[in-house]
């Protein structure tokens, strides 16, 4: 709890975070932006997720834990897209979304 | 009254049709004209039998001749309208029946001489059986629609005939142009009888024509456009009766019906089919005379003098003696709707009624004649035309005689039948308007003119060489063409007016001295004139035309009736209208149908990119998915 | 087996017994066998209907009904009144005179067959539904062999005649679906369970609203496959390009589904959304009669004029059922069975022709009298009794028409009978136009060479339509007697 | 002086997370998320969550802030502009994430949040019992969950990183 700064604020920020991680990984036609985004994305959920923790139910750790899950789980996620990425662009030269779909054939 | 002979009339013709029909290619030519010929004796006999019962054994109830009606339930309309078939005898039809027999016999006997060597002599027979079935149909008919119904069969058995000939192109369109153009007629015919039905709740002669029934009381049920709708219904059922009769401007397709077989014309063209008008408006004539006191006649009585008037002019200068006579018809049956339309309905004042029926009679005797005798003639020149002929009295002097008794006839030189009744209808119309007694007058003198102007030109005139020596005909054309010389000499002094009279009741017909004596007068300025310009060759009759010039141009293209309907059928129905609903269905409905059809098909083309398998753009849906889905989530809850 | 299923049950044993057809010959055999086996059914049930009616008022003869989905209480329930038993001896007979036709279906006789026949069953069931989904059902059944036929056996464009043909009728069952389903779901307004059986749902009051909703899309939903004008743009493509007996089985008797539908679905059970909108629909009718028949004057294949003049005819039909009175009825039901005999007549005679010229252009024939008289003089009655001619089934039924037409009360109405009896002389033109082009005058090149005379199964065909047409044209008496008495009880509900 | 702080964290936040969806230059992208990252520790920092704030550092800001900058030098000239997608497709893009937060955030602020008392600090030991905790509330089986997810996941990033090389030594062996 952060003295004199309400839930909603802080739900305020993760929310813009979040969307604007969307608005990113909509937009960008670049798959290492992409990325970028959904990092984006998952930390303001996280913040999300910590906020509500520590704001409502202080006793318990279960946001707290989900965070760092998330976490993990991003740096895997990153981990396994960078090494697609970088394998992909050694097949094709390029990382553009667009170009990733002559995958598809 | 036996009515199974009555029933028996129609009924043989309609047997030969469908023996000769059903097994043309089976019978030879030799069965198939004694089959025709005979079952028309058969009927002939029966139907003369007719009249002596009807006329003779039966004679006058009370004062008038009866009306007799037996029919069956043919089809039910409504709790009131039904089609009945069935016969009714009266005076009128009664004469009708042997008007149709004897030409009808006549013309079969003729026809086996005409006809022989003909491919299709059986069928030929056939269809004239199925002519004389559908006549007979029609003037026995005992409603409205029963007549309607024969009405058109005696409209398909011409548009079979005139088409005989069937790979003659000017043949086929002829009896097309008869089809439609009398098709068109009957369109006012059926709309007339819809009419009439309706408001009056009965198709039956007996009910429509009864003069103290509730129709004639009470004609006036609706108006429409200050008219009773019963008079809009005699009207749109003069109509019909106008395109049959070929009244003017419905006259256009008995000219070119003339294609057709000369025999044909006699019959159905001459006496018999192209008076089922007239004969529609007399078997109506009660109505005709009562509702709204004859205003519907009024039309008849002009149409019918304008229609005479024209065609007598026009006749004058035809080149074509079947065209010439097929003018003639037309202008008699002017006369015949003339004296009906002046006609009143009680006694002596039933003159015009009495008189149309009479000329309506000798017509049908000295008109097939004509046709009859024109027939002969072609049959031995092989040309329709007046400039092959010449001098033929001096080869064929059964046709001559008999065709100068026609030609008397039919100017109206005692005592030749159509004398008597062509005076009879100029005093009636005499008695009624001065004006259309001018108009008569002056048609009768034409009438005198244009036969004595072909007569003389087949006849006498000029000296023809010939590549074949005409010859007479062979006995059985020359028989038909005495017996009717006879009857055209005769038939006159049947006491008519004895007989037939709107009221029944019959009354005394005298000659009218001065009358008759100005018409004869008139008759004969014509036949003088055609024997000026005629008789011998010479330049007179050209040089007369000449001075007409404009004149004479118009009268010979039939006053560009033909160009009106041509202008009027092809460039505005069949290019405007009909090509304008094909092209707009082709264009515009079918264009929107494909239009549908083919924005569906872009449409899918532009959304086919929605499943594109860029994960972007499913993100895209998922999100303005979302969006929308909690809006409206929200919209719902909050309200 | 009760004697209506049996419509159901026989063609679908001639398929399977098509199914081990090897050769043309045999399957025309089968099918043949399988085909008069109907045509007897139909004359059976017709005597067995007149000796039923004689003893028995009920409004539908010879009913049968199974639960079927028990669920949405969707029934397999049919009857017969007098309007199915002559459209089902409609049904019986073109379907043999098709048989006969395509006696020498060479490409894939069996599968030919087969589909035609589905065709029939779906027609047949159609007829004797009683229940609006089994109806729905047999419709579709009877649509779709349709696209089979044409894309598979037709000529020239028939990949985008059939789809054309498919897509409009499918639309239209899509519109006709949401119109059964609105009925459906009002048929409870009586306080009752929700049903599809007609005779149910007519007991009850649809509330006036929901009439006026459904009642059009349920119009439509039958009258496109009737071709009401505008969407009657699938039927001259569709009747160009199919062969020979599917035309003759399409206008002669699946177009007949439209007016019958319309009759006993639409109006019977919404008789306020009748009155409603009997106006609008009545203009539409009037001016595709008057339009189908201009139209046809200016066609040059003899197929789009008579598909043309099937626009215009079945206009009549429509127009004639919403006058709302019972002459105009019997007229539009003797029209629906005169114009089935006469179109699938004229089908058949072009398909004759044909096959002899080889083209359908009316400007490249001529004199045809001459060389193929029996098929040519038939095309000449067939005209004629198609513009009308008393003493043939058409002119009965328009008489019926343009009579019952004019005996509504109200002047409009009247005036609209007159423009739709106008179109009697616009037929006779293009009739007339194309006996005269095409039989009558001069020969032409097409028509020269030697041609086969009418073979006897050509004959047998043509008889087969022939003389019904004479036969109502000539004694309309008993069969309009038969039809006003099963539109009595209808009329009653309208009114 | 928290709100301060607080505000001032906010701002870093979402301006460098705005700048990072929008810069054309992608290495400046990932280093304004790096801003972005670490201002979110900072937040947990705040909030006494002190080991997720280090563990947000370490993981994120640390670990996969480099290994993005690896693949982005790998695969990239520094120096390259990125291409931006058709401005309608932006304009449609912000207009309904603008309307999703919107909505979002109205759902937010019209929801009261029954915010409890002060309460104490979170140690590290907590965590970690509770991580390995199998009884009631413990997660043991998640934390397993995870591990392995880490372990298959390290697993295929190098299969797939090194790939075509195994299949071309394969094909060469053959």
């Amino acid at each position: 709890m952060i003295e004199g700064i309400s839930i909603y604020e802080l739900l305020t920020v993760s929310t813009i975070l979040f969307f604007i991680g969307v608005y990113g990984f909509i937009t960008r036609k670049n798959l290492i932006s992409v990325l970028i985004s959904v990092e984006l994305i998952l930390n303001g959920a996280a913040v999300n997720f910590v906020v509500i923790n520590k704001y409502l139910y202080p006793e318990v750790l279960q946001g707290m834990i989900f965070s760092i899950f998330i976490i993990a789980v991003a740096a895997a996620e990153t981990a396994l897209a960078i090494s697609i990425i970088i394998n992909l662009y050694r097949k094709i030269s390029s990382v553009e979304v667009k170009e990733v779909e002559t995958m598809k054939n | 009254m036996n009515y199974t002979a009555i029933i028996l009339i129609p009924l043989i013709p309609l047997a030969v049709f469908l023996v000769l029909g059903l097994f043309n290619r089976k019978i030879g030519p030799g069965v198939s004209g004694l089959v025709g010929v005979g079952g028309m004796l058969v009927s002939t006999l029966l139907s003369f039998y007719t009249a002596f019962e009807y006329f003779m054994v039966l004679g006058k109830v009370s004062g008038a001749y009866p009306t007799l009606v037996e029919s069956t339930v043919w089809m039910n309309f409504t709790e009131t309208l039904r089609i009945d078939m069935g016969v009714l005898i009266d005076p009128i039809s009664v004469m009708m029946l042997i008007v149709v027999s004897t030409i009808s016999l006549m013309v079969h006997i003729y026809s086996r001489g005409y006809m022989k060597g003909d491919e299709g002599y059986t069928k030929f027979f056939s269809f004239l059986s199925l002519f004389t079935f559908s006549m007979y149909g029609l003037v026995l008919a005992t409603n409205l629609f029963q007549i309607y119904i024969f009405w058109e069969l005696v409209g398909v058995s011409s548009y079979l005939l005139i088409g005989y000939y069937y790979t003659k192109e000017s043949a086929v369109a002829a009896a097309k142009k008869a089809f439609i153009v009398t098709r068109f007629a009957d369109l006012g015919f059926l709309i007339g009888i819809l009419l009439i039905g309706y408001y009056t709740g009965t198709y039956d002669f007996e009910t429509l024509n009864n003069p103290e029934g509730a129709t004639l009381t009470h004609w006036a049920p609706a108006s429409f456009m200050g008219l009773s709708v019963l008079t809009w219904g005699l009207i749109l059922i003069f109509i019909g009766g106008a395109g049959k009769s070929a009244m003017f401007p419905l006259h256009i397709w008995l000219p070119d019906a003339m294609e057709g077989p000369t025999p044909v014309s006699a019959l159905i063209h001459a006496a018999t089919m192209v008076v089922a008008g007239v004969f529609l408006v007399a078997r109506l004539f009660p109505m005709y005379f009562f509702v709204e006191e004859g205003f519907a006649l009024q039309i008849v009585a002009f149409v019918g003098a304008f229609s005479a008037l024209f065609a007598a002019v026009i006749a004058l200068t035809q080149t074509d003696i079947k065209r010439v006579l097929a003018y003639s018809t037309m202008s008699q049956l002017g006369y015949m709707m003339l004296a009906l339309g002046v006609s009143g309905y009680e006694g002596s004042q039933g003159l015009g009624y009495m008189s149309s029926m009479f000329h309506l009679f000798t017509h049908a005797m000295f008109k097939a004649l004509l046709f009859l005798c024109a027939g002969s003639v072609i049959h031995a020149v092989h040309s329709n035309y007046l400039k092959d002929m010449g001098q033929l009295r001096k080869y064929m002097p059964i046709t001559h005689l008999s065709f100068l008794v026609a030609a008397l006839a039919i100017a109206g030189i005692p005592p030749f039948a159509g004398f008597w009744s062509k005076d009879e209808i100029l005093v009636a119309v005499y008695q009624q308007n001065t004006f259309l007694y001018v108009v008569g007058i002056f048609v009768a003198g034409l009438t005198a003119l244009y036969i004595f102007r072909i007569y003389f030109g087949i006849f006498w005139g000029k000296d023809n060489t010939y590549e074949h020596r005409p010859a007479e005909s062979p006995a059985s054309m020359t028989v038909p063409l005495i017996v009717l010389a006879v009857l055209s000499a005769t038939v006159g002094f049947i006491p008519f007016s004895e007989f037939i009279s709107p009221d029944r009741a019959g009354f005394d017909a005298h000659i009218d001295i001065p009358m008759a004596i100005t018409a004869v007068a008139v008759a004969l300025i014509g036949i003088g004139i055609a024997w000026m310009l005629y008789k011998k060759e010479s330049g007179l009759a050209t040089r007369l035309t000449d001075r007409l010039g404009v004149l004479y141009t118009w009268a010979h293209r039939k006053f560009y009736m033909d160009e009106v309907y041509l202008f009027v059928t092809k460039n505005i129905l069949f290019k405007g209208i009909a090509a304008g609903a094909a092209w707009a269905d082709r264009k515009i409905v079918d264009g929107t149908m494909n239009l549908i059809g083919n924005s569906t098909v872009l449409f899918s083309k532009k959304i086919k990119g929605m499943q594109s398998g860029r994960v972007q753009d499913y993100a895209m849906a998922f999100v303005s998915g979302t969006v929308i889905l909690a809006l409206l989530f929200i919209y719902l809850w909050t309200s | 087996m009760d004697i209506l299923s049996l419509f159901i049950v026989v063609p679908l044993l001639t398929v399977l017994v098509l199914l081990t057809a090897r050769s043309l010959k045999q399957a025309r055999m089968i099918a043949l066998i399988g085909t008069l086996v109907q045509v007897a059914m139909s004359v059976n049930l017709l005597f067995a209907y007149l000796r039923e009616r004689a003893v028995s008022d009920e409004l539908m003869l010879f009913t049968r009904d199974l639960v079927w989905f028990r669920d949405f209480n969707i029934h397999y329930s049919v009857g017969v009144d007098g309007i199915s038993v002559a459209l089902l001896m409609l049904t019986a007979l073109v379907v043999l005179a098709g048989v006969f036709i395509s006696w020498k279906m060479e490409e894939l006789p069996k599968e030919f067959f087969i589909s035609l026949i589905v065709l029939s069953t779906g027609v047949y069931g159609f007829f004797i539904s009683l229940d609006l989904f089994l109806m729905f059902v047999f419709f579709e059944i009877a649509v779709i062999p349709m696209f089979l036929l044409i894309g598979i056996w037709g000529s020239g464009p028939r990949e985008y005649a059939a789809m054309k043909l498919t897509l409009m009728l499918m639309g239209a069952s899509a519109v006709l679906l949401v119109g059964i389903l609105g009925i459906y779901f009002n048929s409870g307004a009586g306080g009752g369970p929700l049903t599809f059986n007609i005779l149910e749902i007519a007991e009850v009051q649809i509330p006036v609203e929901a009439q006026k909703l459904f009642f059009p899309l349920t119009f439509i939903g039958f009258a496109v496959i009737g071709a009401l004008f505008p969407f009657h743009t699938w039927s001259p493509d569709g009747h160009a390009s199919a062969p020979t007996a599917v035309s003759m089985l399409h206008a002669g008797v699946l177009m007949k589904l439209g007016g019958y539908g319309v009759f006993r679905v639409a109006m019977y059970l919404m008789p306020e959304g009748t009155l409603h909108w009997s106006w609008f629909f009545i203009v539409l009718a009037t001016f595709g009669v008057i339009y189908g028949a201009f139209a046809a004057i200016r066609q040059t294949d003899l197929k789009y004029i008579n598909a043309y003049s099937s626009v215009s005819h079945l206009g009549l039909v429509l127009f004639a059922l919403l006058m709302l009175n019972k002459t105009a009825w019997n007229g539009a039901i003797i029209q629906s069975l005169s114009h089935g005999f006469m179109t699938a007549l004229f089908f058949a005679l072009i398909g004759m022709i044909y096959e002899r010229t080889h083209t359908r252009d009316v400007t490249k024939l001529g004199g045809l009298l001459k060389v193929i008289p029996f098929i040519s003089a038939t095309y000449v009655i067939a005209g004629l009794a198609s513009l009308g001619l008393p003493g043939f089934s058409g002119f009965v039924a328009e008489m019926n028409i343009f009579v019952g037409a004019f005996q509504h009360p109200e002047i409009p109405y009247r005036i609209a009978s007159i423009f739709a009896v106008s179109a009697i002389v616009v037929t006779a033109v293009y009739i007339l136009r194309v006996v005269g082009m095409m039989l009558m005058g001069p020969l032409k090149e097409n028509s020269i060479t030697p041609m086969e005379k009418a073979t006897w199964y050509e004959k047998t065909g043509i008889l087969l339509m022939l003389l019904p047409i004479i036969g109502i044209g000539v004694a309309p008496l008993w069969l309009s007697e038969m039809i006003l008495e099963s539109i009595q009880p209808f009329i009653q509900g309208v009114l | 002086m928290e709100r301060i702080i607080f505000y001032a964290l906010a701002l870093i936040m979402i301006a460098s997370a705005l700048a990072s969806v929008m810069s054309r230059r992608m290495l400046r992208s990932v280093i304004y998320l790096l801003f972005v990252l670490c201002g979110v520790a900072g937040v947990y920092f705040m909030m006494d969550y002190n080991f997720l704030g280090a563990i947000q550092l370490t993981i994120y800001a640390g670990g996969i802030i480099v290994l993005i900058i690896f693949s982005v030098l790998l695969v990239h000239h520094i120096e390259m502009r990125m291409e931006i997608a058709k401005t309608s497709k932006l304009l449609f893009t912000g207009l309904a994430c603008a309307l999703g937060m919107a909505v979002f955030l109205s759902v937010i602020y019209s929801y009261e949040f029954e915010v409890t008392g002060q309460s104490s600090g979170t140690e590290v030991i907590d965590i970690g019992e509770k991580l390995l905790d199998y009884g009631e509330g413990g997660f043991i089986l998640p934390f397993e969950v995870i591990s392995v997810l880490l372990l298959a996941a390290m697993v295929g990033a190098i299969v797939i990183a090194k790939g075509t090389a195994l299949a071309e030594n394969k094909n060469e062996n053959t």
